[in-house]
């Protein structure tokens, strides 16, 4: 078991994540501070026969993805903002046809070219929304090298089993932070495949929901069950329809076959919310001086609670409301100009005030400045 | 050859309008499989979007019908997660030369074992009728109101020199030669460029004075000029023309053989 | 000995291009008023196929009919 | 030993971020701590300064990064201007003896590492390992042969025997360290 | 006067109310439902001496659009769906280095490809977060013809006002519907233009805020002041800084520009606010089938008031909190799966029932279905 | 040369690494823009992202630093917005040939009158060492551990056969025939690229066996080949050489006087 | 008039939706009503059964779409197949003779349209003129020589002779519009 | 008659890469301790400039001293 505590740096432990999770393919472009990503994939992957390619950009590295997780293999890219921003038209286009695949996004300030080798959580909204047309989104954020490790591992999973793209949003300070990381054994960790579909080639109709999980299997190319794919609105046989209720009916499954298990996809860590008047909500490398302030305040013999949102979308609002409901001050932790602070916002009542530590400059918020937002701290 | 076997018969007649000329290109393309023997199940057959790109859903294979000018990055993907797959890529003059443009150049770098059948019909069809980057000069189209002062690529040279081990160019008029490409083209490892110029009546040929498709193969036939002949001729007497025949026929080794050679060596030669 | 062939049109298949028409080498094959195509002369079909390979819809077949003589 | 923050500078190109990696890599390995690394990154980390930083802790280490460190290595002036600022009063500070310092309260040491090392190894290109010795057996990290084991992991091949040199060259300092310390602000005043 | 009243299409009304607000220059790339924005220009710009050029991808026209637009001229683009997730990079880059250009985004049925000629409102929260990292947006809907001239005009006005990309946010609907429109007399027109600077070229600072408007003037290439620009974070000068209080500062006038002038931003239309216990708010084309509704509910007696946003961001909060608070019911009525209702949520309070009437399957949303949201309604 | 008027002398020295080529060519690009007599109000040098796309920012003129790959697209706008300006452009090979290529091809086509100078260093500098579609086969990065199995692209041969007007390549090493090249280039009306080998010493040399950057113009002086010379070899004998020389030079219609002559015939030739 | 919704189709090409264009334009040129159009767009539109949409209203047109008809042009089977349902009960229905239709309460009248402007002007290409001249006539929109104005500015060059010709021929066709009715369901009971 | 010249080197701009020394023909040009080049020998210095076309940082002035004799 000592063989899985290391010295790993976030990015890496992203690779070690994906890999562990059955990962084969990787395909990006290099793009500070994810480069590392796809440096350890192509050290790696070759070792157990996986495929690493460097395409033109990230449009196509988007598109291989998809291409080699329909070919059949679990696929995953990595970039940082203004690669990110490219690959939003393919993003939608693997919601669209339910292709399982992982994007990890290691923020950097932006917008634009912005500050590339500095921290930021800028891209938060972007990963719910930057792709065009109504759409679900599935992001979790790691604070932590092991977290990193952990959420990649899960990432891949959930790509998986619910046919769509993950997004795995790290930050600059989580991507490039060397740290000692303990991670379960392998043996401990349970791997999730794509389901497959049993029937007779013949009949089958690749959007076709027989369960009651609303994901349809998807076969690799090859494997004996021919099948058609469009971006286009399609019926249950893959086929574009524009008629209504085939619309709705698309739109509305790629929405509920997540909906349905938002339980089991809500991953967080709550401190001492029981006896707190007073609450911290952070997510990423914010929640590293998220944790220290709530130490600090602790200290000081403050009642303060502290929420740390490893999903952020789909956006724990039962969680975020049940932690928040009874008490008088919410400060929401963020390294941007504030965003997830809006969906706290929308959730909470008006009464309670709600408070933003925001920092958008390029430097790691510190403990102070959270300190500073809580009240009966001097 | 047997419609059923390759052809969701269901789908026809295809939205293509009367007289369209990728219908012909899409029957070649299926009688090159044909020629080729391969098995319908390890056939994949990508495209962007466009009218062209609407093929692949008539064709009975894995078929994948992506986003607009990215067919090639998708079918990238699929080529090397499984080298087995037969890997085709449809695409028109808009997807695969506009937006599309870099990802065929770098394919035809790689040698990638992709075969990319290109349906130039010099305008963009789905949307309409605006000019593509293969229109050629002084054709109207709704966005060359005046008519269109860019000059026109030629595709083959580009992939040519950009590296693919294949590249020719035939026409729907020429119907047997460009069966000939296709099936050499599917015959090659690595990267094939065949080009077909197909019509589009709706678009093209009703603002460019060719009202039918029949004035529009005429056209093919009188504008085609085969390409040993294209070298005596020079760059002014060739405007306008299209030079059809092999472009470029070579060897290069392919580029998931090489990865498959460096996953051996990685893991120490063990096969 | 010439062939002889039976010409079948796919109506529904048929948008009445007249592509086929014109590469008819014996120039049987004209369009009806509803816009399909249809064999004007079928006696004079030699089977060589030009419509099959030339129609964009896939909506003629030929058919080689025993030559008896 | 409570949060305890390290910050190696000195020139881009002089190894110290490998250093910092190397010295996380042996708490890691041969100790029960928390340890955290972190670099300085960019086209500004190519020509110019250079920072590693780390941090060791027996407890769990929840803000990362190194604010007011407990020990600065300075190996060139720029390093010196640009990252001297922040050091805790009475941290530990080890300059190269290139660098001109401004007089201070806490423990200093100028320390002809570079000229040291030029001069016994026959190069500089080990700067960094002189450097990290000599820090490990200041603060007894890990044992001797504990970071030797993981030095020469992560040296190129071939310049093994060169780091042995450099890991004993950097003990060695460390061990007649007061001889290079120089007398604090206050030290000065009370004379 | 008369000469002003005419026929028009929803997206040739955009290109006539551009060409008025004095646009020389169009890139683009085709797409449906906004390729008649890129006809008119083609057929139009030459005739006043402008340039339409047709680029070989989205990305390269809103490039294109940038450089003209630095190179003196008032500059536009159009595109719809996957063409609008393309040109995220860019416009973030325009933030970035404020230049002033309009996008025209005539939205489809996403995501992906989805329905290329159908009506939607799906790209709402992309209009405002679609490029990586914090920026601000100024967004505007038309909800008619005689809008999409107006707003058009607007939009373009503002980019050179506030130096800052303008979005114009159509639908399928608005897009390609005829109608009689009645457009202001052209002397009646006010055109804006950018700021010019006025000191030596030599102590010229591109990003040297002297005005209070926080706007800094932008000389053409060319113009007898040189100057550099970088999508990096950069000071007063115009080159690269890291600093914190540098990066800070910059970040903080891109928005607080906009946010400074938001009241006069706001436009809108109410109807019927005073006397009503029930609210309905909408935009775009939905808005026509909210004022049907309306107008119905109004027939049957209910108290029914209307809100139409035509800036939807920065969403006009406070003028939805006046509108909304003292009523009982709050419908939204949008064409996607609930977007801008999200906003709505945050500044209302809690007690306030809120429904969305929503529809995203490529109709256009019905009076009926507003109607049904409303309470009272038989 | 005076450096005051063409540089912006307060921003040196620059930011590239001790012997980083760039800086060469950046220079050489000066001089070039100083032989034309170019009044520095009129020239904008517009850069993608990338160590050498970090060069305008030194230049004293217009300057614009955009994002990465995209240079030529904001040139293209520029130029076309107002035809007086001289627009260079300064990118690397992933800047100009991987993100950034098909961007490049169009204009080539188009022919409009912007003035390409790529950096080449063959590796991705900015992001750390990168293989590039410009990096030889078989070289060391860092993600081509195992050595690099892509064929790099000919991109002379590409920007000749997308229809520049006029195509070089030169070497830091030669660096006055680099000189003349650019000289010429910019002498050109129309589309132009010239390839610059330049050497990163600190990415690419370090990795593959050239500490100093002294190997590394030394390989560039035994590994180039005058395209002349070239012509009567085969392709297995150049490979991994550097054809050095120029490739095209035409002189097609410039686009912006096209359309310069578009709108006069559109108002009814009134001047 | 209140708002009045009329929907014309037939196959794509036959150019219902320029007709649709130019009884908008007549309305906003020569009277102060409002008018809005819409029409079919996509792939869809190209082979298959077009439609073009005009609603006209004394009052502001909010809701910009036909739903019910008070006016349907069916000039296809596929057509009127794809477009008859929503038709409003007493709404007027004209089609193509070739048209089979099934029985209904309202107005209808079976018109050899295509046939006729075959016959009478020896070309089908303007049965979208003839429609919109039989429309403009039943409805009396606008009067016959300014619509003719505004049809003679659209149509092509050298087609002006043809479609005045054609206009004729529509407003013939009004006149003795009742000639074409066929029962309707409830006439036909009576019986 | 051969030109003799006087070299500058601009120092904050030195990167100390020795191209310029390389390019030398007299051989002149050295590394200093500090990582700055110097001029080891003014005296041998023709003026040739190779230096100064060389430098990638343009930290090398040549001026060309005028040859009384
Ligand atoms: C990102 C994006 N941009 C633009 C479009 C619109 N679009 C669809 S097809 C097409 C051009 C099709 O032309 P071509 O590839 O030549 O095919 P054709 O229809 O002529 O066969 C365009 C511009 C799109 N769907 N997506
Ligand atoms: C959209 C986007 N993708 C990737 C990057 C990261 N990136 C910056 S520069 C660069 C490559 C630079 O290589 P090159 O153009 O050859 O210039 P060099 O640094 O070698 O001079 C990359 C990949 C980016 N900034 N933006
Ligand atoms: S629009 Fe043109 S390309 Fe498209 S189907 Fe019709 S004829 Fe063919
Ligand atoms: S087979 Fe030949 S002869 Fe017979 S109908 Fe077809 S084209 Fe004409
Ligand atoms: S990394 Fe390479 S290209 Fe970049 S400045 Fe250094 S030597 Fe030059
Ligand atoms: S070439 Fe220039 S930078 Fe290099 S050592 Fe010589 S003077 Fe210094």
């Amino acid at each position: 078991m000592t063989e899985r505590v290391k010295l790993m740096q976030g990015n890496e432990a992203c690779v070690e994540g994906a890999l562990d999770a059955g990962v084969l393919f990787y395909a990006g472009y290099p793009i500070t501070p994810s480069s590392e990503i796809a440096e350890e994939f192509a050290a790696k992957l070759p070792k157990v026969g996986g495929k690493f390619i460097q395409m033109e950009d990230e449009i196509a590295s988007m598109g291989a993805v998809v291409g080699a997780s329909l070919a059949g293999k679990k696929a995953v890219t990595a970039t940082s903002g203004p690669g990110f921003s490219l690959k939003q038209e393919i993003i939608g286009f693997a919601n669209m046809i339910e292709a399982p695949c992982v994007i990890m996004n290691v923020q950097r300030a932006g917008p634009s070219t912005g500050l590339p080798t500095s921290p930021a959580q800028g891209d938060v909204m972007q990963a719910r929304w930057g792709t065009h047309g109504d759409h679900p989104a599935l992001v979790l954020c790691p604070n932590s090298v092991t977290d990193a490790y952990l959420l990649s591992f899960q990432a891949v999973n959930w790509a998986e089993r619910f046919r769509t793209p993950v997004i795995l949003l790290l930050d600059e300070t989580i991507g490039h932070l060397r740290e000692r990381v303990i991670l379960p054994r392998k043996d401990e960790m349970v791997i999730t495949n794509r389901k497959q579909p049993h029937g007779a080639p013949g009949s089958f109709q690749p959007y076709d929901i027989t369960d009651e999980d609303l994901i349809p299997p998807l076969p690799p190319y090859g494997g004996g069950y021919r099948f058609h794919t469009t971006g286009l609105y399609h019926d249950e046989t893959g086929f574009p329809s524009n008629r209504p209720e085939v619309t709705s009916r698309l739109l509305n499954r790629l929405h509920e076959k997540i909906d349905k298990y938002k339980e089991t996809l809500f991953l967080y860590e709550t401190y001492g919310l029981r006896q707190a008047n007073q609450l911290i909500i952070s997510y990423g490398a914010s929640a590293r001086s998220a944790k220290a302030a709530w130490r600090i305040a602790r200290e000081k013999g403050l009642l303060v609670g502290l929420l740390i949102l490893k999903t952020i979308w789909p956006f724990p609002e039962e969680i975020v409301a049940q932690a928040g409901h009874d008490k008088n001050n919410i400060v929401v932790a963020e390294m941007n100009r504030g965003q997830l602070i809006g969906e706290v916002e929308r959730v909470m009542d008006k009464r309670i005030p709600i408070r933003g530590a925001q920092r958008a400059d390029g430097v790691l918020i510190t403990p102070e400045q959270i300190l500073a937002k809580l009240e009966g701290v001097n | 050859m047997e419609m059923e076997k390759y052809f969701r018969v269901d789908k026809l007649p295809h939205i293509w309008c009367p007289g369209c000329g990728h219908g012909s290109v899409m029957m070649s393309i299926v009688k090159g499989i044909d020629k080729m023997g391969w098995d319908p199940e390890k056939v994949t057959v990508v495209s962007g979007i466009g009218c062209s790109s609407r093929a692949p859903g008539y064709m009975n294979f894995n078929t994948l019908h992506t986003v607009h000018g990215r067919p090639i990055a998708f079918a990238t993907g699929i080529k090397l997660a499984n080298p087995e797959l037969h890997v085709i890529v449809i695409t028109g003059d808009g997807d695969g030369a506009a937006i599309g443009g870099n990802h065929l150049i770098h394919a035809c770098r790689r040698n990638i074992g992709i075969n990319v059948v290109l349906f130039n019909n010099q305008i963009y069809g789905m949307t309409s009728g605006q000019y593509s980057p293969m229109t050629p000069e002084g054709s109207m189209a709704t966005t060359s109101p005046y008519g269109n002062i860019e000059p026109p690529f030629d595709l083959c040279e580009l992939t040519r020199s950009a590296g693919a081990n294949f590249v020719a160019r035939g026409t729907v008029y020429h119907l047997p030669k460009l069966d000939s490409y296709i099936e050499k083209a599917f015959g090659k490892e690595g990267f094939s460029y065949v080009e077909a110029i197909s019509q589009c009546p709706t678009y093209y040929g009703r603002r460019n004075k060719m009202k039918t498709p029949l004035e529009m193969l005429e056209w093919q036939k009188k504008n085609s000029i085969d390409i040993k002949k294209a070298r005596d001729l020079d760059s002014e007497q060739l405007k306008g023309k299209i030079i059809t025949g092999i472009f470029a026929e070579r060897d290069d080794e392919e580029y998931t053989a090489r990865y498959d050679q460096l996953i051996k060596s990685v893991q120490g030669g063990k096969e | 000995m010439p062939k002889k062939g039976k010409v079948e049109i796919k109506e529904s298949w048929c948008k009445g291009c007249e592509i086929c028409a014109t590469f008819c080498p014996k120039k049987i094959l004209g369009l009806r008023n509803d816009g399909k195509m249809e064999v004007k002369d079928p006696e004079n079909c030699i089977a060589c196929n030009q419509c099959v390979l030339r129609c964009p819809d896939y909506a003629i077949k030929v058919e080689v009919i025993e030559n008896n003589d | 030993m409570a949060r305890y923050e390290i910050r190696l500078s000195g020139a881009g190109g002089q190894g110290l971020i490998l250093a910092g990696i190397i010295l996380s890599e042996a708490v890691v390995r041969f100790t029960d701590k928390e340890v955290v690394q972190t670099q300085s990154y960019g086209p500004e980390a190519r020509g110019g300064a250079s920072k590693a930083e780390v941090i060791i802790s027996d407890e769990e280490i929840d803000y990362p990064q190194v604010n007011k460190p407990d020990f600065l290595l300075a190996l060139t002036q720029e390093a010196y201007n640009k990252y001297n600022r922040d050091l805790k009063e009475y941290g530990i500070m080890v300059v190269d003896e290139r660098v001109d310092i401004a007089m201070r309260g806490g423990p200093t040491y100028v320390v002809p590492i570079q000229k040291l090392t030029q001069e016994k190894l026959g190069t500089r290109m080990v700067v960094n390992v002189v450097s990290l010795a000599l820090f490990n057996k200041l603060h007894e990290v890990v044992e001797t042969e504990k970071l030797r084991e993981v030095v020469l992991e992560r040296v190129p091949r071939g310049t093994e025997d060169l780091n042995k040199k450099a890991l004993e060259l950097g003990e060695e300092l460390a061990e007649n360290l007061n001889q290079y310390k120089i007398k604090s602000k206050e030290e000065e005043e009370e004379e």
